[in-house]
């Protein structure tokens, strides 16, 4: 019973990393339909940023944060402006390749510029167990779970409160519609993009302090997982992504909890396909039907 | 019938005159060890590319899976040429390994080609997954370590004459009441449907062929580089080969031969620039797509019948 | 319909001069077999993976043969018969890709003309490029590749130009085997082996055939994992004496630092691809108790081995981190084609292949080595004790 | 009265809560030529999409009288229902706009002409044979409806009339025994409809089937068909021939409810 609460706290811990990571992706899937192959290696930076700054200039966890959050914002914003936006009326695969080339390129830029090799990340934070009846949980883990927590409410509130969150569920349903009604396309996904990709930075400093190791290729598993967790919680649903996480990372635990820790991905992708069949659109997402 | 049968010919020359000319440059030693491996490399990815092509070009479905079923491929030779280490073998492993991704195919196809899109996309790529964590975790495949002393049964001959027996087959199947039917459905599968024309048949039909397609690919893989690994045949793998057919232009068959040739071209250039490499390739990559969207060739297709189009009017009078 | 006949005999014919245009190109002989030579430089090839998953330790080992190299220009280069000549070094990506292995290896073979090659770090892109580098006579000295078949045939016997720097994985594997009997006397061991390579499940494999208590538990990690929370809890509560986990620092690095924080206290015992400072970095010094590895380079060793002495403080100096034992192989590498050059008084690279052949008690940083008949180094290992994230005990297995 | 061809007994669709159609029973009969009117949203289309198995009916059942005898329609895909013999147009129009006007008839005609995979894999001549028969019969057709110039053009490419008129060609290309026709004179001009009134009587005469017409267009129904069924909130208002429908007190105020 000991060793169960202890693999719920292990996959609840994982999954909130997966549920950080997905909610990007779900994010500019929703708005432009695009499965932003790159995002994964914004988490990337985001760590690296942390990194440097922690280490060069000194700052303290929650600058370090906040700046990568703003560090990452802004490049989201370029990466769309120069990479995605050229493409918009372009067929969709075509800037699927484009961001698998974007992402080719943040891995192997970075790589060139600060080598491949594995970083340990100032640990800022002293990490502190809790014993709670013979439960073991960190402060950086509840930390990761709580900030995972707040972002997903704090985009709900966004998306469901604001004009620029209206503005962006118009666009997600037709932007054509949008634009008519005096929407900012243009803005509109400007702010989607800077949105996700401030949420990878805040995940990139978060893992890289937890897990205490960072290196430019850090972000391609992760980044296929949280996309298969945002496909799985219906992408472009914002609940959707953290149940997505969450449910991956208490399967990957249960799978290795019973000893088949050598199939632990190929159970997560089995239970996708499952789920795709019973739910084509996800447990969120909704169910279009062309109308005949 | 006269006509078609020029047509025929004609292509059947220029394939001899390609062979003929590589052959002539292998032999004056223009052509040496590495660019012939370029070359191998260029013509397992025109086949591997031409199979995906089909699936995503004209049945219009986005599979993201196609390394999975080169792997069954390339597993079954390196599996059955370490006992049957003949030609014979070689190509009795391949129509083994066509065989069983045929099936795989099935297994995964029947259930999954009812989604559509990405989510199509993401669950293919999950089935190409679950088909390599099978193969790294299987005594007979060696695991992770994977297979190496696979017999040479491979020459660039071999793949030369299996890049244009595929092309051809394939090219063939498109252009018939098959491929049009695959075609209805990528445009409309519900008129498709009102024209009696079932859309999971079809679908499925373009699918195992594809798999097929990509087991040869793997197999040539597995004898020409002689070692191979789960490692081999990730998501990666199958992303560098929809690139090619995004690139060429999805829906053109000429685009994948000229996409898989810059490509393995550039990729053989770069190899001078040292760890600049992926960088420069990755910048191409982009640019490309963005200058040009639809791919190098949008969906032209290189035809003889085209270019004489006047011999169309001979033929139609001739019936 | 007596048309379509005639057309197919066309046809016929045809297909008939292209078979025999395709006998006449693999009918051609292969050169005349002499090797490459060397020019007014000794060109030596690098095959390494500086891009993609393996970068990290191919970066490492670059930095290795670099330091090799600047070391042997500065003192005028190898001595070749009576004169000397400078190395050149020319080195390629292969990206982590066994096809791109294979085309850098022809490359360095047919255009550079190196008369030979140091890499591919991994087997399995060290086995892809075999075929090209035999096909031109050049030897390779591979400073990690571990597959025990990386320099045999299939028949078993040697692959006649493929060399390693490194131990092969039955050595290390049942030399831990050994040790956790004999030394740690754990008597039941979990098995975490990193399951994305050979690497891992090549030393799992022979740890297993020589270790003779029981294993309570065997699961496997992917490289680039980072979460084994799971894993662990699950070993907690298994009555277990060690856990053996070859793989490498990266990984093991969080499985240290996890294990630990989740109470896990047994010896953690691992390999060379543990052997590096990286390891207690990402751990924590305070989680870095009671480590073991196995490995032909200890840092250790400078205390004992001047050469590893000198090799540590110029890497220290060039790189400013103490040097990790891949650099230290591909150090050794190139050094080991320097002293084949010396010993047979050319630079050939059929030459070079029989003085690698026959290389015996070369002074080396990872230790006096000399090749067998299966071209796999004979040395010395050594265990190593982390305490606190610093080595505090070697012991020198035989 | 000749014999009848597609008969649906009582059938029922619910939406969720929401019933489209509620109990209509139709029959069509052989060499028939019949209306569907009603008002926006009376369910027509959904009727169209429950017989041609687009839609599964919840309740009733659809019924083919063949020369072998009475076959079940219930549960059937789409393309079965196609292949034994309906045929279809839709309200919007769905061609295959990026293929050619000859491969949109010629993939119509996929099931009446066998190649067998492997003939058209390797060529040989049956396959050249049996793609030469189809595409003259493809021609054919074409020519009948005056397509023969934009033959070789994308779909995509034609002006909207003669969109309409290729869907029509594309749907006899099938060889139905019964057509259903959503709204063949949407958006035409006078001059449009007049010319489509002229092809669907040539198409019935011609090809000796039954036509099934959703139209609003009262001109071209009231011209062309037999007998109308009228539906609205989707029940059987009324049957009967055009004179009938038109001195129907239901109907009319149906209708004068629907446009005032």
């Amino acid at each position: 019973m000991q060793t169960f609460g202890q693999q719920l706290i292990n996959g609840l811990s994982l999954g909130s990393i997966y549920a950080l990571l997905a909610l990007g992706y779900t994010m500019v899937y929703g708005i432009i339909k695009l499965i932003n192959f790159a995002h994964g290696d914004i988490y990337m930076l985001g760590a690296f940023w942390g990194y440097y700054v922690i280490n060069q200039l000194h700052f303290n966890f929650i600058w370090a944060m906040l700046s990568a959050i703003v560090f990452c914002a802004i490049l989201g914003v370029i990466i769309e402006y120069f990479a995605y936006r050229p493409l918009r009326h372009s067929p969709r695969i075509t800037a699927l390749i484009t961001a698998i080339g974007v992402s080719f390129l943040l891995e192997n830029g970075m790589t060139y510029l600060f080598t491949a090799n594995t970083r340990s990340f100032p640990q800022v934070i002293k990490t502190v167990t809790y014993h709670l009846g013979g439960l073991r949980i960190s402060n950086i883990q509840l930390l990761i779970l709580g900030t995972a927590c707040l972002l997903m409410l704090l985009l709900e509130l966004i998306i469901k409160r604001t004009k620029m969150g209206r503005a962006m569920r118009a666009v997600s349903v037709d932007p054509e519609a949008a634009q008519l009604v005096g929407i900012n396309l243009n803005h509109t996904i400007s702010f989607t993009f800077a949105l996700g990709s401030a949420m990878a930075g805040a995940a990139g400093v978060l893992i890289g302090l937890y897990y205490n190791s960072i290196d430019p290729l850090m972000g391609m598993t992760p980044g296929i997982k949280a996309f298969v967790a945002a496909v799985i919680g219906g992408i472009g649903s914002v609940p959707g992504a953290s149940v997505g996480g969450f449910l991956i990372g208490l399967l990957e635990t249960g799978v290795q909890a019973i000893g088949l820790s050598a199939y632990k991905d190929a159970v997560v992708y089995f239970v996708l396909i499952v789920i795709l069949l019973v739910l084509p659109a996800g447990i969120f997402g909704k169910k279009t039907k062309e109308k005949v | 019938m006269k006509a078609n049968f020029k047509y025929n010919i004609f292509w059947l020359a220029v394939m001899i005159i390609g062979f003929v000319a590589i052959d002539a440059c292998e032999f004056l030693g223009i052509i040496n060890a590495f660019i012939e491996n370029m070359l191998v490399t260029i013509g397992i990815n025109i086949i591997l590319a031409t199979g995906l092509n089909l699936i995503i070009g004209f049945s219009g479905q986005f599979s993201l899976g196609h390394a999975g079923f080169m792997a069954i491929g390339a597993y079954a030779t390196g599996i059955m040429t370490q006992t049957i280490a003949t030609p014979l073998g070689f190509y009795l492993s391949m129509v083994v390994g066509i065989v069983i991704a045929m099936i795989a195919a099935l297994i995964v196809g029947i259930p999954t080609l009812r989604l559509r899109g990405d989510y199509l996309a993401i669950a293919t790529m999950g089935a190409a997954e679950i088909i390599r964590i099978l193969i790294n975790n299987l005594k007979i495949t060696n695991g992770a370590a994977g297979l190496f002393n696979i017999p040479p049964l491979v020459t660039w001959a071999t793949v030369y004459v299996l890049m244009c027996l595929t092309t051809i087959v394939t090219v063939n199947f498109i252009h018939s009441r098959n491929g049009r039917a695959i075609m209805s459905v990528r445009e409309d599968e519900i008129a498709a449907e009102a024209m009696g024309i079932n859309p999971t048949r079809w679908k499925l039909a373009a699918f195992v062929f594809g798999a097929g397609t990509a087991a040869i690919g793997g197999s040539l893989h597995a004898a020409y580089i002689q070692t191979i690994a789960p490692g081999d045949f990730n998501i990666m793998a199958s992303i560098a080969i929809l690139i090619i057919v995004v690139l060429g232009g999805v829906g053109s068959i000429t685009g994948t031969f000229v996409a898989a040739i810059v490509l393995g071209a550039l990729d053989t250039i770069l190899q001078n620039f040292g760890t600049l490499r992926m960088i420069i390739y990755s910048l191409a990559l982009i640019l490309i797509m963005i200058f040009k969207p639809s791919g190098l060739l949008g969906n032209w297709e290189l035809s003889f019948k085209r270019l004489g189009t006047h011999q169309r009017k001979e033929q139609s009078i001739h019936e | 319909m007596i048309k379509w006949q005639k057309n197919m005999v066309k046809i016929g014919a045809l297909a008939t001069i292209v078979l025999a245009l395709a006998g006449c190109s693999t009918a051609k002989s292969n050169g005349s077999g002499q090797g490459n030579n060397p020019g007014k430089t000794i060109k030596i090839g690098v095959n390494m993976e500086l891009s993609g998953s393996a970068a990290g330790y191919g970066q490492q080992q670059k930095q290795g043969i670099q330091l090799a190299v600047n070391k042997i220009n500065k003192a005028g280069g190898i001595k070749v018969g009576n004169t000397k000549k400078k190395i050149q070094l020319v080195v390629r990506d292969n990206k982590t890709s066994n096809t791109t292995s294979a085309s850098v290896a022809a490359q360095l073979v047919n255009n550079d003309k190196v008369v030979a090659v140091v890499g591919p770090a991994a087997t399995n892109a060290g086995t892809a490029s075999i075929p090209n580098m035999t096909k031109a006579q050049v030897p390779s000295v591979s400073p990690s590749a571990t597959d025990p078949g990386y320099t045999l045939q299939k028949n078993g016997d040697v692959q006649k130009y493929i060399f390693r720097a490194c131990f092969q994985n039955n050595f290390q594997g049942s030399s831990a085997a050994k040790f956790m009997t004999n030394n740690l006397k754990a008597k039941n061991v979990a098995i975490l082996t990193d399951n994305s390579s050979d690497y891992g499940t090549g030393l799992t494999k022979a740890f297993k055939k020589t270790y003779t208590g029981k294993v309570v538990s065997s699961q496997t990690f992917q490289e680039g994992d980072k979460d084994f929370n799971a894993i662990l809890t699950s070993l907690k509560h298994k009555k277990i004496d060690a856990i053996y986990a070859p793989g490498y620092y990266s990984e093991l690095g969080l499985i240290i630092k996890q294990a630990r924080q989740a109470g896990i206290n047994v010896p953690i015992v691992g390999s060379d691809g543990m052997a590096d400072a990286k390891l207690a970095k990402i751990a924590g010094n305070s989680n870095t108790n009671n480590i073991y590895y196995t490995t032909p380079f200890s840092t250790k060793s400078g205390e004992t081995n001047t050469l590893a002495a000198t090799f540590l403080k110029t890497y220290q100096a060039k790189y400013h981190t103490t040097a990790p034992t891949f650099s230290a192989l591909a150090y050794d590498s190139v050094y080991m084609i320097k002293s084949a050059i010396e010993s047979e008084k050319s630079a050939n690279s059929v030459k070079i292949t029989a003085g690698l052949a026959k290389i015996t008690d070369f002074k080396g940083v990872t230790g006096t080595i000399t090749m067998n008949k299966n071209h796999n180094p004979e040395k010395s290992m050594t265990i190593e004790k982390l305490t606190d994230g610093t080595v505090s005990q070697a012991y020198t297995i035989k | 009265m000749s014999s009848p061809l597609l008969t649906a007994q009582q059938i029922v669709k619910n939406f969720g809560g929401l019933t489209a159609v509620a109990n209509v029973s139709v029959h069509f009969d052989q060499n028939e030529l019949i209306g569907l009117i009603g008002p926006n949203g009376a369910g027509k289309t959904t009727l169209f999409n429950l017989l041609t198995g687009v839609t599964p009916v919840t309740s009733g059942a659809i019924s083919l009288y063949t020369d072998q005898g009475v076959q079940s329609l219930n549960g059937k895909r789409p393309a079965e229902i196609a292949q034994a013999g309906l045929s279809r147009t839709f309200q919007n129009i769905r061609l295959f706009k990026e293929l050619s006007v000859l491969d949109n008839v010629r993939i119509a005609m996929t099931n009446h002409y066998q190649e067998g995979f492997l003939a058209s894999i390797f060529r040989v001549p049956k396959f050249y044979r049996t793609e030469a028969d189809m595409t003259l019969a493809a021609q054919k057709l074409l020519a009948i409806f005056d397509l023969t110039s934009v033959a070789d053009q994308p779909a995509k490419n034609l002006p909207y009339g003669i969109q309409r008129r290729l869907e029509i060609v594309r749907a006899l290309a099938t060889k139905p025994k019964l057509l259903f026709l959503d709204e063949p004179a949407a958006g035409m001009n006078p001059e449009e409809t007049a010319d489509l009134t002229r092809l669907i009587r040539q198409v019935q005469h011609d090809f000796h089937i039954t036509i099934v017409l959703i139209e609003h267009d009262m001109s071209l129904v009231m011209n062309v068909v037999e007998r109308l069924y009228v539906l609205e909130h989707g029940a059987l208002l009324a049957e009967g021939t055009p004179n009938e429908i038109q001195h129907n007190p239901a109907v009319i105020k149906a209708y004068l409810g629907d446009e005032a």
